[in-house]
């Protein structure tokens, strides 16, 4: 399934880019798409283990469905304030 | 009062924002964008945010501190873009009955925003180079107020 | 900065005076007239000091901040006379490098204020009867702030 | 030993002035100040063991001397902030 994600800070320097589309599996989870990020912007590895996922305004626990939504977030832990 | 701002923070006016006669103490934070870290010279911040998800965050932060503690009113800004040493980066106002409340209630607001609201920070050091602070990713660590 | 005043509080003028390119964390606290204490209305407080006694021992407080914490900058103000509802009665700023440092160094100085100044305030209740707060004789429970 | 001291907040209003002059013998003490002032304003005696005692710009303990000076003040417990 085609699925949207925007990037922030150094996921998106790393990547060149503010948002990628990936197709992927009905099924797939945020784990499976932490995975499917790598391998399609190898770039990611040095900090893909750490980036957040997040679906909507919510992080996103390992296990929760991702496919096909629209409104995915990707970046490394956050240094506000 | 929930906001993020390209502007510089009018931390006065949110100060006033929360006063009330219901409260006996105003707690107010300032993060403030410092010299010096770890023997590194910065000599400015750009701030970029996640600006929907920032802000919901920030309202549930808001949301958890009333629900802790007796808080009157409270107001979270944090500016984003390029601050120049010394500029306000985040303001945090709470007011409460009591001031252990106050000073309670605004360092959970504070501790919990730097955990979890997406905001991140770049450093521009003294030497030229930028970079990212991500703290627990191994390339820079969490150096700030 | 240590004052006693008869004047309103600038607070926001004491916050800038406590900022510093070396801090990354201000923490202002503001005391304000609260209306309501366990059930019985405020309509005034009173404020009276020995005020020499009482700034030497604010210049100590300050001097004890700053052996136990790396405070940049420090200032408490604390009005006397009369005040309103919601209006502030003291303002301690402190600047830190780091968050916790100004949080505790804050919350230190106006703890120990209110142990050791010499002021004491005077309640104006809604019934038209005053009472001095005087905690510990008895006679009114330490009811502010 | 003439002995001056200030008073204030409700120790000012029971006493009825704000200073007070009282003679002390050479060896006073703080302890010695409380007992002659309660004997000397019986109207003190509701906050008699709860006034502090300040010498200069300092608490006196009990066995701080005090005859003598002139800047002495007695106060209930303080009520600031």
């Amino acid at each position: 399934m085609k699925t949207v994600l925007k990037l922030f800070a150094r996921a998106r320097d790393l990547a060149g880019s503010p948002a990628l589309e990936l197709d992927l599996p009905d099924s797939a989870t945020a784990a499976d798409l932490r995975i499917a990020l790598g391998e399609r912007v190898p770039a990611l590895e040095p900090i893909l283990s750490s980036l957040l996922i997040a679906v909507g305004n919510d992080y996103a626990a390992p296990t929760t469905p991702v496919a096909g939504r629209t409104d995915l977030a990707v970046f490394p832990p956050v240094s506000g304030g | 009062m929930i906001q993020l701002t390209h502007t510089p923070i009018d931390f006065a006016a949110l100060t006033e924002s929360v006063r009330s006669t219901q409260a006996g103490a105003v707690v107010l934070f300032l993060g403030t964008v410092r010299e010096m870290t770890q023997g590194r010279q910065t000599v400015a911040l750009d701030y970029d945010a996640y600006p929907e998800m920032a802000e919901a965050k920030l309202k549930e932060l808001e949301a958890e501190a009333r629900a802790r503690w007796p808080v009157i009113e409270a107001g979270i800004v944090h500016r984003l873009g390029h601050l120049e040493l010394g500029d306000v980066s985040v303001a945090v106002a709470v007011s409460c009955p009591h001031r252990h409340q106050a000073f309670d209630a605004g360092r959970f607001l504070i501790d919990r925003l730097k955990e979890v609201v997406p905001i991140w920070k770049k450093e521009n050091w003294s030497d030229g180079s930028t970079e990212w602070v991500h703290p627990g990713t191994g390339e820079a660590a969490e150096l700030s107020g």
